[in-house]
């Protein structure tokens, strides 16, 4: 990791640890505005920072380690989106969004279709939809990107009731939205290399909040093991405790180093094919390890993980609903074995 | 096992009584309802078991309903979970653990003084578990002083089922500090509306508080109310918690076999019902709820046959345990998304209820609540592999790993 | 368990366990003649102990829990589709095969097809053939059992080097054999009922072994731990490895009670579609376990179980055979979803 | 890390090199063949690598390919991965091992005597494990008696790799018994020809016979052999043991991607590369395959800028494992019951080489040798994640699990 990059995550991790496990979704969002979070990943003509993936993996898995309630993933793909276009109205956008402004975006699979010059659908996970004025959709067969006013005719906002109460998602429904009164940020070839982006983008994203929520989970699991004394020993004593630790350690690492070799490799074409298939790896391995850890934690914290007034929970809980956001893992290991199958003679 | 004709006739009875008794719909008018229709629905069911002589056919001849073999009693709660009926969860503690410990270890009359109240309706829970006691129950601390005809309890309880609807507490309380710690212990019955005994229900993951913490403030325990001898509270222990071993896990495994219809019409709904990957992951778990049935069944025909060995028991909760994570998990797959939003939660349906994220959360009570699976592994490892024990005390010194 | 079946499981123990591991392939066959073994499962009408599924798996897992070489499996689907069969010379056969003129038989699936009146194809798995005078084929498309001798011209046999070196298997190529010349024993409906029967008994057969050689090489593993000195103590004493055994004996028992409960439910109908699904799934569970368990038995006992004068190995190959022996587990599984699948409205 | 251009231009040098250089079809040529045209291979491939310089990249400056950094390294190593190029089995612990140690701990003279041998081809192995020291490499009890100028061996090692071939051997023996069992060894420099010393190879259950045993019967060595002072030993083992860590498990974690393709190939000789379960779990073992060369990359990275933390080996070792054995299990599944006939044998090839029950059982290698499993998974408990430490004595008493 860079210096550059190993800065960023040290003053992160102050911060959110600082601010203690899923704090106050607003109080975090101003935080992270004011730092000028939002800046990260974008291209330094337009005075970002220009961190790209890597940058941007940095703080996701710190919001994971602290199981932040800030729609900052969705808000970056919002800025991402607005950044690569050409629309005129870029720059006051950008200046709206970074500060402060938040534009949301979906974390799950689009249902949104255009039907004539309507769009139509069932957009689903939309993250603190009820904070924000515009959302940015993209549609499912890949034809077109837009920021959609969230307080027009025709869109109807459900609150999804998630068992994860780190986050607020949304679905928003799309009932024949006139793409004239839109802003459209891509279309046709150009709209599919933007999806494609923003898919890698998000997937990269959960990839990376499950790397530092499965390493928080496993602190605490560890520090629960050392203080909770059965049979007149921490149970941190028992080697076969002590081993599915160790077993955890070692995919949460494998799972960091992936991430940051991924992001690093594909960080100057975040838009390709290839792209697209290491942030679906990187985004099924991840989420699933985080999955897998916050399962065994909650079994190694026995009776106590089971009350809702330790946190354990929250990470269980954060873990399931992250493998099902983004690209299916299905999808993901299908898509994977298509691509070295097709690769080889 | 017994499959003779007794054992058909009876299976045709329960049948048919439960095809006409079982109340239609149930699940659905516990989804998303207060304790209070809870706790009415539990209350309208046991009186008709118990009306039926379906829920004490484990108690002994010449009581109300009971008398029946143990191949009878399998009968019926195979039955039980075929027809998909409620589980008596509220008064579970009272019809096995409170009855059994009375029937085995009780004086007459203290069985007289209670059964009848448990026949009647009245709600017990268990005092065992605290706070740095849980799977180390020699290590508990609540004490029980002697001031002449009654003990005087001071200390915290926890994991208790239920027990905010407790009439009575099985309880057991260090009446002796000196000695071995398993030597110290002694079991009371204790009157729930006793002055000093607060209760503070555990808000669960699941949204449910089915446990609850009991504290207990000088509460006073008329000395008749002891079971056994002061000091035999271990003895007594061991046998409420073996009362209910073996049919609990028919009953439990049953209910997974008859659940698996709900993981296919989820993949229905999904539309997923031709996805390899998760056919096969169905067809391998089927197979092992027939493994967990299986072992549920050879152990209870163990039992029958006076048979059990220390051990067996654990085998059959670890593999149970293990089974009913893999059911709830394959549910949060072919749910997707979905399967993270609450659909409702629904009181007293404990397992495979298809609201997959609630199941999955409730499969963890298996893992860890009575005998966690590390406790089983030990137990497991220790008595029926003959492995050497884990040390008595141990100290922490450095040295190679 | 009856106390029959439990009698016949103490006499089989005491025979196997006394002839040790692996022993001699000729020796144990002439043994288990001798006790009258092949009789397990035939008719009492044709002098036969008459006990069925549950009598054979008690056998089969006992001589798996040995390692047993002899071709006892491949001899018994011979045996019982003799017993099954209503032709003329059936006693004489009978006879001939009980007094221990091996008839053997294939493990693995049918390559076999007829084509006019001749037999074509490839048998793989059959057992021990070069001591064997006849062979037992049934036709991949269920239209034909028959008795083949393998001294005709046209037979090809070709022994596989496999991996496991506790059993011996063949291939069998059969070109153009002329079926007026063989021993017919099915055909049509009632040949279709017969295969059937053949491969769940031939499942079953294979779960048993799976179960008898898991609990043997646990067996093994627990002693070698409980006398293996490492860091001045029993490697039994470590926590970790006392759970990992623990877990194994656990599925082991659950793969136990499972083959005889399976054995006992279907032993009225072996031939039924029903039983046929049950093998497959008894089969699939037990020779996965049986593989899982022999692969963490290898590891548990650290370099020595590398060496091959130490018999662990032999323990994992078998079980890694067994896994591809007999009804796929890939079809085992997806047949079992789909007969639950077909039956849920 | 740096991708700079000499790295570039080093690949491409390197690359080209090996196209002309890698004996074309050697895989073959070593399947079913006996040891000495194993040996004749190694030999061949050996020269050509040390005259080309990379055989001994990361000896230090002067030597002859010495000099180059860790990145160029790697570099070197990942390349001969992608080549498919024969790895230097039979020279490992002579390059890496004997002359790390020598280096770091030699005296010139040693130096001077035994790193020219290197060079020329004089073949080393290791006398560290023994019978009963296999994890605990305290407990070793072969032992060196000084004799005035001469140190006297006797006792037995095992697990040597290609000792039967061994012109020298890296001796870790018991000089005193009375202190701490880590104080009293010595390391010494064997000549595999002294008098007294035998070999035995071990048959292992892949056919192979890549260890061996060492018996010692009064074998003398000069006391000028010695390595470090005496009872300096355990401190000069560490040294050898660290000699190659990092750059190996780049190579190895390279060399699986690189074979992946050998999967799909036999997913087409056996019909099957359609069935999604199967795509499902190649899918996901060429994410777990990333990943693990994204560990082992990280982990190089962290030593180059001197970074390293006790517990990362362990990591990077223990995902490998794991890995590895995935990869020939899948193979096997996809063989089926091909996978299970002998389909010839290969010598020197380690891993992935499609002979899948070969591949499996050789994964063992690294789950077993090199610090097990088990031993990596204490480490990373007690050393990363601060966990206590096994006791270092342990009475075997009864009690409560």
């Amino acid at each position: 990791m860079s210096v550059e990059l190993n800065e960023l995550q040290e003053s992160a991790r102050k911060v959110i640890g600082g601010a203690g496990l899923a704090a106050n979704e607003s109080a975090t969002w101003s935080q992270l505005v004011e730092l000028g979070w939002l800046l990260v990943s974008v291209p330094e003509a337009l005075s970002g920072l220009s961190m790209g993936l890597p940058g941007a993996c940095i703080l996701h898995s710190e919001l994971g380690r602290g199981l932040s309630a800030a729609p900052y993933l969705a808000a970056t793909l919002a800025v991402d989106a607005v950044c690569q276009s050409g629309f005129s109205d870029r720059e006051h956008w950008l200046d709206r969004m970074i500060a402060g402004e938040l534009v949301t975006a979906s974390l799950a699979e689009s249902g949104v279709q255009t039907s004539g010059k309507h769009l139509c659908g069932d957009v689903q996970g939309v993250q603190s939809a009820d904070s924000a004025r515009h959302m940015l959709v993209w549609t499912a067969g890949n034809e077109l990107v837009a920021l959609i006013a969230l307080n027009q005719p025709g869109i109807d906002i459900v609150v999804k009731n998630t068992w994860d109460q780190t986050r607020r998602l949304f679905s928003v429904r799309l009932n024949d939205i006139d793409l004239g009164e839109q802003v459209i940020l891509a279309e046709g070839a150009s709209a599919e290399s933007l999806i494609r982006r923003l898919l890698v983008q998000r997937d990269f994203a959960l990839a990376a909040d499950a790397v530092g929520g499965a390493a928080s989970i496993l602190a605490m699991t560890v520090d629960h093991l050392q203080t909770r004394i059965q049979f007149k020993r921490p149970l941190a004593m028992f080697q076969s405790l002590k081993h599915r630790c160790a077993d955890m350690k070692a995919s949460i690492d494998a799972a960091e180093a992936l991430l940051f070799d991924a992001a690093r490799k594909v960080r100057h074409e975040p838009d390709s094919p290839d792209a697209r298939i290491k942030a679906m790896g990187t985004k099924s391995f991840a989420t699933t390890m985080f999955a897998r850890v916050a399962e065994a934690c909650l079994q190694l914290h026995g009776g106590i993980g089971m009350a809702v007034e330790h946190p354990c929970h929250l990470f269980l809980k954060r873990a399931l609903l992250n493998e099902h956001l983004g690209s299916a893992t299905n999808v993901c290991t299908q898509e994977t074995a298509r691509v070295l199958m097709a690769g080889t003679r | 096992m017994n499959t003779g004709d007794n054992c058909d006739q009876l299976r045709q009875e329960v049948r048919t009584w439960l095809l006409e008794n079982v109340p239609a719909g149930w699940r659905d008018a516990m989804t998303n309802v207060g304790q209070d229709a809870f706790v009415a629905l539990q209350r309208m069911w046991f009186e008709k078991l118990v009306r039926a002589g379906y829920a004490t056919p484990h108690w002994p001849e010449g009581w109300h309903g009971g008398g029946r073999s143990l191949s009878d009693q399998k009968v019926i709660f195979e039955e039980l979970a075929r027809a998909d009926a409620p589980r008596l969860i509220l008064y579970f503690v009272a019809l096995y653990h409170a009855a059994c410990t009375l029937f085995e270890c009780g004086t007459a009359q203290q069985r007289e003084k209670y059964l009848e109240g448990i026949l009647n309706g009245q709600v017990w829970c268990q005092g065992f578990s605290e706070p740095n006691a849980g799977s180390d129950l020699a290590a508990l601390r609540t004490r029980a002083e002697r001031h002449g005809d009654r003990y005087i309890i001071n200390g915290q309880k926890i994991w208790s089922t239920m027990a905010q609807y407790a009439d009575y507490c099985l309880l057991l309380a260090r009446t002796d500090s000196s000695g071995p710690p398993q030597a110290g212990l002694t079991y009371l019955l204790l009157d729930m509306r006793s002055k000093g005994v607060s209760v503070r229900p555990i808000s669960q993951i699941t949204g449910d508080d089915e446990f609850a913490e009991i504290f207990f403030d000088d509460v006073e325990i008329p000395v008749e109310n002891r079971v056994g001898a002061e000091g035999d509270g271990w003895a007594v222990a061991q046998a409420t918690l073996a009362s209910e071993r073996g049919l609990t896990l028919v009953e439990l495994t049953q209910r997974m076999r008859y659940a698996l219809p709900r993981l296919v019409r989820s993949m229905r709904e999904q539309g997923c019902e031709d996805d390899a990957v998760i056919r096969r992951d169905l067809g391998s778990l089927v197979v092992n709820i027939d493994a967990a049935c299986a072992l549920a069944d050879q152990y209870l025909t163990k039992r029958i046959a006076g048979a059990e060995q220390v051990g067996d028991a654990s085998v059959v909760k670890l593999f149970y345990a293990k089974t009913l994570r893999e059911f709830a998990s394959l549910g949060m797959r072919i749910g997707g998304l979905e399967s993270q939003y609450h659909s409702g939660f629904m009181r007293g349906a404990t397992q495979e209820t298809g609201h997959w994220m609630l199941d999955f959360m409730n499969s963890y009570n298996w893992s860890i609540a009575g005998g966690s699976n590390e406790i089983q592994r030990n137990i497991i490892a220790e008595r029926m592999l003959g492995m050497p024990r884990e040390p008595k005390s141990w100290q922490v010194v450095e040295g190679r790993p």
